[in-house]
């Protein structure tokens, strides 16, 4: 039975990954899970410098999921390499490397840096709906994110993943924005921009007004972009939101990722990562399922 | 430290001590490693609810290896809480955060003080403190107070009310003022007004104050960053000026924070 | 205490709509709340001629919602003046007649149609995601919605909402192209369009393969857009997705909501519609709130 | 026609038949308007699962104002109602559609038709059918047999298995064959193939069917055009060749379906 997928060049042991910003690097949740058996780390955004993100209450729970407006708090790439990136390399599983700016400039420092460290591959959030510069901007307008593409794939020493966000009206034109400016994979779905209004208090439940929807209620919106996406490019996807157990996890494959990332189901449980890579493997023993590679786009 | 889990507890007993507010006495094998101002996720059953409910552990008793949790209904979560049964199980994930640095107390003269909801994580941070001498003023809307008599076992005990109906009319300094009680060191939970006021209040006496902060939280163990309070000084982990709740609290050394 | 609101002259005894295609012509549910009590009745759309709509599976559960692919059958325009407003016409409630088509002219036709019909309003669907023809094309690009909007509105005898569509980059743009082009009002969201596939079959849960979200698990999106778009434009915004009780009624109108639709709810609880109606006044006292037009936009 | 409600049913009691299938009988105020072949909404507490439940009505006991649903664990919403305990609550939705015309089978030979988890509501069928000569042919994949004994107590009972370890092997128009029972009208209900083969059979030997069909739903009730079947005629209400399996149906004339 194969788990092993392949993402430009790069094999992981299976197609499980974090989703980024969801499990720091990794620390927290080496606590409760063997990070040895997953097939990737995607660390939480980092930028060129320290961010301190945005005022609280910064996560709100709705129905079936949550909002986040953390707004990329990050330590810097610096501390970044020293603790977070030296803590993971003990561990034998791939690294994935979210990167975050407010221009091309930062992004592109980013990259640089990255380029002599043990890092396996680059996710770059074009995405993040919860900060005002950049960002967004660029993962909304096609010309934008081909252009921001084109620029860190240059100077990246590593593959390149674009993270696409789901706000968008055709997530097909952004792939194939990415994919022509030499992405080697992109990753979706990012948040969904979403409001809670407390009725009582006549406010915001976040303090930045609106925040990032994620959790199993973005689920079918993630897997129908996943299954335009896969249907527009072919460079490999990476697929995620929602995600909270091996079905979840089979159904994006199906649609026609080569990877999915568990996110805020973190949350509602520690060991969900783990027990995704079980639970793919007893679905692939009971539904005869030889090679995860083989059930990829099968619908 | 203790690992942290996420484990099914059964609940031991559970019980309605004021109105709106519920305690429940779970089994846990995380029990003993407790430190007084820790917390649990507490989760819903409810499918709809994904986040843990985080809830102070009110008091330990290591014997029966179990947990006592005190809590106000507030909503969907607390009041599916406040339907469990004697042997029903209920799903948690703890210990979380640091508790109240009791060996700062060590011979001091301490005052636990607790406002609303934040009373429960001070009986058992009371009743470790066996080397110091305890006073505990406990701040309450009116008349539905609860815990006050069992403080009253381990620690000098004023209350405050703000209909005045109980104790001295007003706030916990008020009452502290009232009594004329010593203080070197302070520990605290409960809302941000009276923490702030606390603050002062400490800065004032020059005595040493730890509040236990409340805020948002999705993970609870510090990965999303999503609870962080504002600290004087860059904090280590985060590298600007921000400090996680639930990891690097929820008890803070008044000092450091910027409230 | 007032509940009553105006939209575009006509004025409606509650906020509380039913959103078209959940409510039939209200028939069926009369069995189970009274239509005398409802703000208005908004129809299932209707074409100048019968539509069969899809293929079955048409429906599909999903977490804390629901995928549907109907196809907007319709019995056509004849039957529909003949049966259904002569149904509703005995009830003293709002009409609101949802209008769909494949080209600008069937619109028209329909339009024209109900020109003399005791109508009080025009609910334009743009944004339907279950039909390849026309619908949701017109409701995803600004230049085509402009235009439409604007012919429909010339041959209108009645005030007219265009019903957006989420599935757009910017909501706010989209709004403001309805308005410009002379709408009377808005109304927002359908459904966002979403994807199941089951992993035992291999196959797609709806026969369409895709089809639009709506339930409770839509609801942080529909508020976010409508806060967007209250304050993109002047005119009025019928706010709905995932509306299940008083209180996220509540919340669509302080996030700008003039009234308000429930939907799907109306599936898993029939009373959902009354129940509103009863709980909005609830709050109104409890929360001393005179007249609901007070609280309005209030964040 | 009895009006529909939604409305809380007591579990009177309940219980495991086969291997998956499990019965409920419930206490509810439209019981005894219930015509056989109607079917009810059963809503999951399951928050994240909104859409009720198709569950069609097994038996009646109007004495205790009560229905009897026989269902298979297929999901998460029927895994739930296998939990439920006597005097439980549960919602329901009913009662929904239409049965099967009872009065055509008038001094007829009927022969009740049921395939897998489409055996139950042909049982209060065949009770209600006291003024025809009733057979019963009921197929099952294999020995886990369910309610057969019950239908003879109403009716000539035939039972037909994928495996052949009970009675015909085959499937359920093999055993009409085998047993050769007269037919000049059919009730049945199961799985498409099963109800397709029914009815050529039925064209072949001139009599009479009546099939109950199966779709996803979401509101039961004849408003959202989810649960469509196509027709041979125009349908009335829809002006297309679309009729609404919950409310013109579940059960149809053979005759007007195009399947
Ligand atoms: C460290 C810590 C310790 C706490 N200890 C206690 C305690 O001992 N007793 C007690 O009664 N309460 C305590 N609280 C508050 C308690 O977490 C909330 O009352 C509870 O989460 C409400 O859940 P709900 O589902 O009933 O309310 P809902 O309003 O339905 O909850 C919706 C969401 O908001 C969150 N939320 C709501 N209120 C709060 C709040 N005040 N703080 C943090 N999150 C909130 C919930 O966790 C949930 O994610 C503590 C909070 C923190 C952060
Ligand atoms: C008119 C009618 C009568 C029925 N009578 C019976 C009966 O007497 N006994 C019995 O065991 N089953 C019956 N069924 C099938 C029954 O409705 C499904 O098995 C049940 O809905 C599965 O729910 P779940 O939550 O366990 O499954 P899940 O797969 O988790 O359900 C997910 C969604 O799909 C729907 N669904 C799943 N399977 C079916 C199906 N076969 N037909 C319609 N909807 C489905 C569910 O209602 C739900 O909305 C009947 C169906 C219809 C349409
Ligand atoms: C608290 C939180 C923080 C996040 N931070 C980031 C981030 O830093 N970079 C990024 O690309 N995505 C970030 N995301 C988005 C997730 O990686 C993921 O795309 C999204 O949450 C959908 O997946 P889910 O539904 O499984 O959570 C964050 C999500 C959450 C909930
Ligand atoms: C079964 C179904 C049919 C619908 N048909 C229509 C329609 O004919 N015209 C239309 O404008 N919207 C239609 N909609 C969209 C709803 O009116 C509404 O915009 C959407 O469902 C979001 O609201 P909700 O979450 O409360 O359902 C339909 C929705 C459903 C669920
Ligand atoms: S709740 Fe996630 S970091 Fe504190
Ligand atoms: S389920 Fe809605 S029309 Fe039949």
């Amino acid at each position: 039975m194969n788990t092993k997928v392949k993402i430009a060049g790069v094999e992981f042991k299976n197609p499980v990954m974090t989703a980024s910003g969801t499990f720091g690097s990794g620390m927290e949740y080496s606590e409760f899970v063997d990070l040895n058996k997953l097939g990737a780390v995607v660390t939480k955004g980092v930028a060129n410098v320290p961010w301190p993100g945005n005022p609280t209450p910064r996560v709100a729970e709705v129905y079936g999921g949550m909002l986040n407006a953390i707004g990329l708090q990050n330590p810097g790439i610096d501390v970044f390499i020293d603790r977070d990136l030296s803590f993971l390399s003990k561990y034998d599983t791939k690294v994935i490397v979210n990167v975050c700016g407010k221009s091309v400039e930062d992004y592109l420092e980013v990259v640089e840096r990255l380029g002599d460290q043990k890092v396996d591959m680059l996710e770059i959030n074009v995405s993040c709906p919860n900060v005002k510069e950049g960002a967004i901007a660029f993962g909304q307008n096609k010309d934008a994110l081909y252009d921001i593409t084109k620029r860190i794939k240059e100077k990246a020493k590593q593959p390149i993943i674009m993270k696409l966000s789901p706000n968008v009206t055709s997530i097909a034109e952004m792939a194939k924005a990415a994919e022509a400016a030499g992405a080697d994979a992109i990753s979706l779905i990012n948040t969904i921009t979403g409001m809670k209004i407390d009725i009582y208090k006549r406010q915001f439940a976040l303090a930045n007004k609106t925040g990032g929807m994620s959790g199993p209620a973005i689920k079918p919106v993630a897997v129908r972009m996943v299954y335009e996406a896969a249907h527009a490019v072919n460079i490999p996807i990476i697929g995620m939101g929602g995600i909270a157990n091996a079905e979840d996890a089979i159904e994006f494959i199906m649609a026609g990722a080569t990877a999915i990332a568990v996110g805020a189901m973190n949350f509602h449980d520690p060991y969900t990562t783990e027990k995704v890579v079980d639970g793919i493997e007893e679905y692939m023993k009971k539904c005869n399922v030889q090679d995860i590679n083989e059930i990829r786009g099968i619908v | 430290m203790a690992n942290k889990m996420k484990k099914e507890a059964k609940v031991l007993s559970c019980g309605l001590l004021a109105e709106g507010i519920y305690e429940l006495w779970l089994e846990t094998p995380f029990a003993k490693d407790v430190v007084p101002g820790q917390f649990v996720g507490v989760y819903p059953v409810n499918k709809a609810t994904l986040l843990p409910r985080p809830i102070s552990v009110c008091e330990v008793d290591t014997e029966r290896s179990a947990i006592r949790l005190v809590y106000r209904v507030v909503g969907s979560g607390t009041a599916e809480f406040s339907l469990y049964q004697p042997d029903d199980f209920i799903m948690i994930l703890g210990p979380l955060g640091n508790g109240f640095p009791l060996d700062k107390a060590k011979g001091k003269n301490v005052v636990v003080m607790g406002g609303g909801i934040g009373v429960p994580p001070l009986l058992e941070t009371a009743k470790r403190l066996t080397d110091a001498k305890v006073s505990a003023v406990m701040g309450y809307r009116n008349s539905e107070t609860f815990l006050s008599d069992e403080f009253e076992k381990y620690s000098d005990m004023y209350i405050a009310t703000e209909d005045g109906s109980v104790g001295t009319k007003g706030n916990v300094i008020d009452a502290i003022k009232a009594n004329d009680i010593k203080c070197d060191v302070i520990f605290a939970c409960g809302p941000m007004p009276m923490l702030r006021a606390i603050k002062a209040y400490a800065g004032e006496i020059g005595a040493k104050a730890y509040l236990s902060l409340e805020e948002r939280m999705a993970c609870g163990v510090g990965a999303c960053l999503g609870c962080i309070t504002k600290t004087k000084e860059i904090d280590d982990h985060s590298r600007v000026h921000n400090a996680r709740i639930c990891t690097d609290g929820p008890v803070f050394d008044a000092d450091d924070l910027e409230m």
